[in-house]
């Protein structure tokens, strides 16, 4: 969405707003406009770094059943600077190429864009999936014949 | 009966049906493209699956997606609401062919009414009166020169394919005829794939009229009165009532007759449409039906009482109606207005953006359906449509002053939306006196 | 007709009555507090003035300021809605000495059926049958003792002032009835200013049952059929509904024909309500009028197509009604839940706060009284009820299903609301089976 | 969306307050109308005076008829410092004791808590108001024989 670069426009301006003028936060809504702003406590001194590192809640949790939400927001964090790999289909997951064989990957492989890390059933079809980024696997999120919808996430991928 | 229905839908036709579902104590699995992603209704299903992104492609006309979330969801059916995949006979054919359930009407149906021409040749063999023209395809510029001729000017060329307006011309001579009919032709090509047209008499200043139809497998057919929704802007309907506020109980139950009897023919089961025009006489004409439930569905379940979407999940679940055509009442008036997220004072042109603030209307004789609330974002993606305001009310003269105070009262902020315009037209000397056509937006908004 | 008329309340009944008033093209005036100042409803009068502080006694009862208020905007008719001056005879004389029309009843039958000794005479002359108990006030200890060993325990003693619930005491022999009485008495006085208590059997785990009843000026009176209202908590309505589900259409037909005769006796003008408790026999007792519009009048509404306000209006303008009781039709089955700031894990503590998302319920079968919005913030000052739902739909079953669905999608956040509380009584099987009674809510929640 | 620039033009406003005030927070919300400052803590340097006497829209602008509401707003600004005498009851004013007599008060007259400014008349009561505040009429801000409400401002004072 192109209003995703107008707010980072913004942030950027009312960070530059906030070092300049000493302040040391801003709280603007608009449903009902709040605009709330603090300015630092004198005994806080001199400058910090920026506060404004990690933006929570860039991309809001996958609803897949009310149950599994919640359960996928606290990933996040521990896992900064891995990719995913994310399904492009909705479908079956299956790791195997068949039900005897082994998995595509497991965790510690290496990938590269054009590795096929598993199959997604969707209408009868066997999709292969590719990897799309080069690294290693970390850990796949969802179960072997687990359902999985549009944009969920399957493996994670620590990058070279 | 069906225990788990997948909403291949969004917006308030989805929330519609979801609650449907709740109601009956049916399990719902909602679909939904990352610009849904936090859409509210979305909680209320048991189940809700990401298909896609926000292009519609990728997502609510995806067949492949949406018959992948039926299956890894178990459902047993799939209701497709109206627009999207609602009249698609090859999605309903997938469904078939995967073994799930389609809320609508069997495929051969669907096809065949989908058929301007057929179904025009339905109605002539039941003797339901159809506008004068030509009796299928107008394969060239010749044939189309000496119908017009033989049925008079002004004629309007149709799309055998079309809908929305698109490849149709109006045309009052046989110059004009020239250019248009080629014109028509490319035009419905390139918009459906197809460019066979045909030609009818235009009415002149008609009202537009349908008639609300529910068939079930056994052959039961029952009709729930007319709805007249002459209030259009291009082709696009802004406000439906129910009943019409011109014709006598004779000629209304002719019409429905002539409505059932193009059903019957045609082998159809689940919800249709049979529309009609009304010319200044109040002579009818049937022109085509619609394969599925309409936007305008609650005017027709206020005055009558009946749950349209649930008579559709029963007649999907193979249950007989077992409801008698006398039993079926109508009461007072309902009247609908569309609230689209459009400028009417630029041209009606699309208004997307975050509601700030959101106070629907309610108390007595009002029914909103709608998907959103304040801080719901309107996005460019889909359909402008935001809200369904409905009111009931004893006498159309009631019914029109609930509908404006209920007008009144409604905020949304700051998006535009078509909520002035429709208190123009509730408030236009000959929308009260129920003296309009289909014209009448465009001449008098 | 009157052409302007004064709102002397707040909140969702004025809100109600100014939607009337729009409706039929009568001009309202709302009068607020400084703490209701931003409320929307407001901006839908056609003037809105302010008459005070928070405080009620300085504004919504303040019977000068109103009186001022109605007099500098120049009103034919003032209406109380329900609680504040509604019952006050004082208000309504002194409207009348002013010029002042009163929606609502003459002040000999406000002040004639306001007194619950007086109502009971009046039910036992024209043959409604009254619980047994005192002829009238019992004056002392000795007295009701007396009587008490005569109609048998367990009894109830009442104040004539009374209401919810305040100045009332069961009692179950003649040891609890010497402690009993006189602190009826002391708590009667505090709470209206009149001691004066009065003795009735009590009945066993009975059904509250009400007639809707509407009186003209010309003596025309007619019923709007009954409300059950059993689900109660501390004497307060949670939930009614129409018709009630445990009579028979013979009872149903008795018990308004009581009602009426109560009201004829009365000279009542107006809309009135007759309570009655409906014992395990479904015999009924007359136990009071009320002399005004009531909360749950929607529920009528709904079932009979009849805007209550509306009549009421129409009758303070002195229009005959013209309504034969046998056009009155009850149809399907309608039910309300109070929606109050109230927080039921934590004894129903009222919740006063901002609300920031706000998502009213809607769709088929739905409506919603309410004057809050998103943003809006309740205060601690007035009555916690911020909103009402009512269902209405074919069947009891049904619209037991419509308001679960629509109870569940209803979402008020952060403050806590009675929604959860009122699901668990519409998901409770004893209610589903309509097996309960005025002690249900004390019992099972 | 031009919001958006508004907002930034707004906040900047709000910085310049907040410095030349010393107030370490602003909290505003127009969505049931709040306003909130905190000033520097105590130990912030010295005292001074309070600057924000006359805070704008502390009381929302009294909604008279709906074409009234607006046409009150703007007088705030240019009038700061000033007292305002509100009406304590809803009725009728008059600017005199007796249609022939003269005004109790004009701009200029001096009063003090006690001095009668005008009568109101309430269900055929006149009620003789008080001023409640010392000071010099600058303006009266009502009609004679015009309605008003509660709370309505029926003078402005300049304190002594």
């Amino acid at each position: 969405m192109a209003e995703k670069d107008a707010d980072i426009q913004k942030i950027k301006e009312l960070i530059r707003i906030m070092k300049e003028n000493d302040l040391v936060e801003i709280d603007i809504q608009h449903g009902d406009d709040r605009v709330a702003l603090r300015r630092a406590q004198p005994q806080q001194t001199t400058a910090f770094g920026p506060i404004m590192t990690a933006v929570p809640g860039a991309g809001s949790p996958i609803l897949m059943s009310q149950g599994q939400a919640a359960a996928q927001i606290p990933t996040a964090a521990k896992n900064e600077g891995l990719l995913e790999i994310k399904s492009p289909i909705v479908g079956t997951f299956y790791e195997t190429p068949s039900p005897d064989s082994d998995p595509y990957v497991e965790p510690g492989t290496r990938v590269d864009s054009q590795t096929v890390v598993c199959i997604i059933e969707a209408m009868k079809v066997m999709n292969e999936i590719k990897a799309e980024v080069s690294g290693t696997i970390v850990e796949r999120t969802v179960k072997n014949g687990q359902a999985v919808e549009y944009g969920q996430v399957l493996f994670k991928v620590r990058p070279d | 009966m069906l225990s788990r229905i997948l909403v291949a839908n969004r917006g308030e036709i989805a929330l519609r049906i979801i609650r449907a579902c709740r109601e009956m104590g049916i399990a719902s699995v909602a679909v939904y493209s990352e610009a849904d992603r936090n859409a509210p209704y979305l909680r209320l299903a048991d189940e809700a699956i990401c298909i896609g992104p926000a292009d519609c492609n990728q997502s609510y006309l995806n067949i492949p997606r949406i018959i992948s979330a039926a299956e890894i969801t178990n459902v047993d059916a799939i209701h497709p609401g109206y627009g999207f995949l609602a009249e698609n006979a090859n999605f309903a054919e997938i469904c078939s062919d995967c073994g799930i359930g389609f809320i609508g009407p069997p495929v051969e149906a669907m096809k065949l009414l989908g058929d301007k021409v057929e179904a025009r040749k339905i109605a002539k063999k039941v003797k339901v009166p159809i506008v004068p023209g030509s009796e299928g395809v107008v394969p060239n510029e010749a044939e189309a020169m000496k119908l017009a001729n033989q049925i008079g000017y002004p004629i309007i060329i149709k799309a055998v394919a079309g809908g929305g307006g698109r490849g149709m011309r109006v045309v009052h001579n046989d110059i004009s005829l020239r250019a248009a009919f080629n014109a028509a032709r490319t035009e419905a090509e390139a918009a459906f794939g197809e460019g066979a047209v045909y030609i009818e008499k235009l009415i002149v200043e008609p009202r537009h009229v349908e008639v609300q139809v529910m068939a079930d497998q056994e052959g039961n057919v029952v009709h729930f009165f007319e709805r007249d929704c002459s209030i259009q802007r291009r082709h696009q309907k802004m406000i439906e009532e129910s009943p019409c506020p011109v014709i006598e109980d004779r000629d209304r139950q002719k019409l429905a007759d002539c409505a059932i009897r193009v059903i019957k023919e045609a082998k159809y089961v689940n919800a249709a449409t049979v529309e009609f025009l009304l010319d200044k006489d109040n002579k009818f004409y049937f022109i085509e039906v619609n394969t599925r439930i309409q936007v305008e569905h609650p005017v027709t379940e206020m005055v009558t009482g009946h749950d349209l979407i649930k008579w559709q999940i029963r007649i999907a679940s193979g249950q007989p109606m077992k409801l008698r055509q006398k039993s079926i009442k109508h009461q007072g008036v309902a009247i609908e207005c569309r609230i689209n997220a459009e400028d009417p004072a630029n041209n009606f042109s699309p208004s997307p953006g975050t509601i700030t603030r959101f106070i629907a209307p309610g108390g007595n004789g009002v029914r909103v359906d709608t998907h959103v609330h304040q801080g719901w974002t309107v996005t460019p993606n889909y359909d402008s449509l935001i809200a369904k305001l409905i009111v009931h009310q004893k006498t159309r003269a009631e019914a029109i002053a609930t509908m404006r105070r209920a007008l009144q009262e409604f905020v949304i902020e700051p998006i535009k939306t078509t909520i002035p315009a429709c208190l123009e037209i509730l408030s236009h000397n000959l929308f009260v006196k129920g003296k309009v056509d289909t014209g009448f937006v465009e001449r008098n908004l």
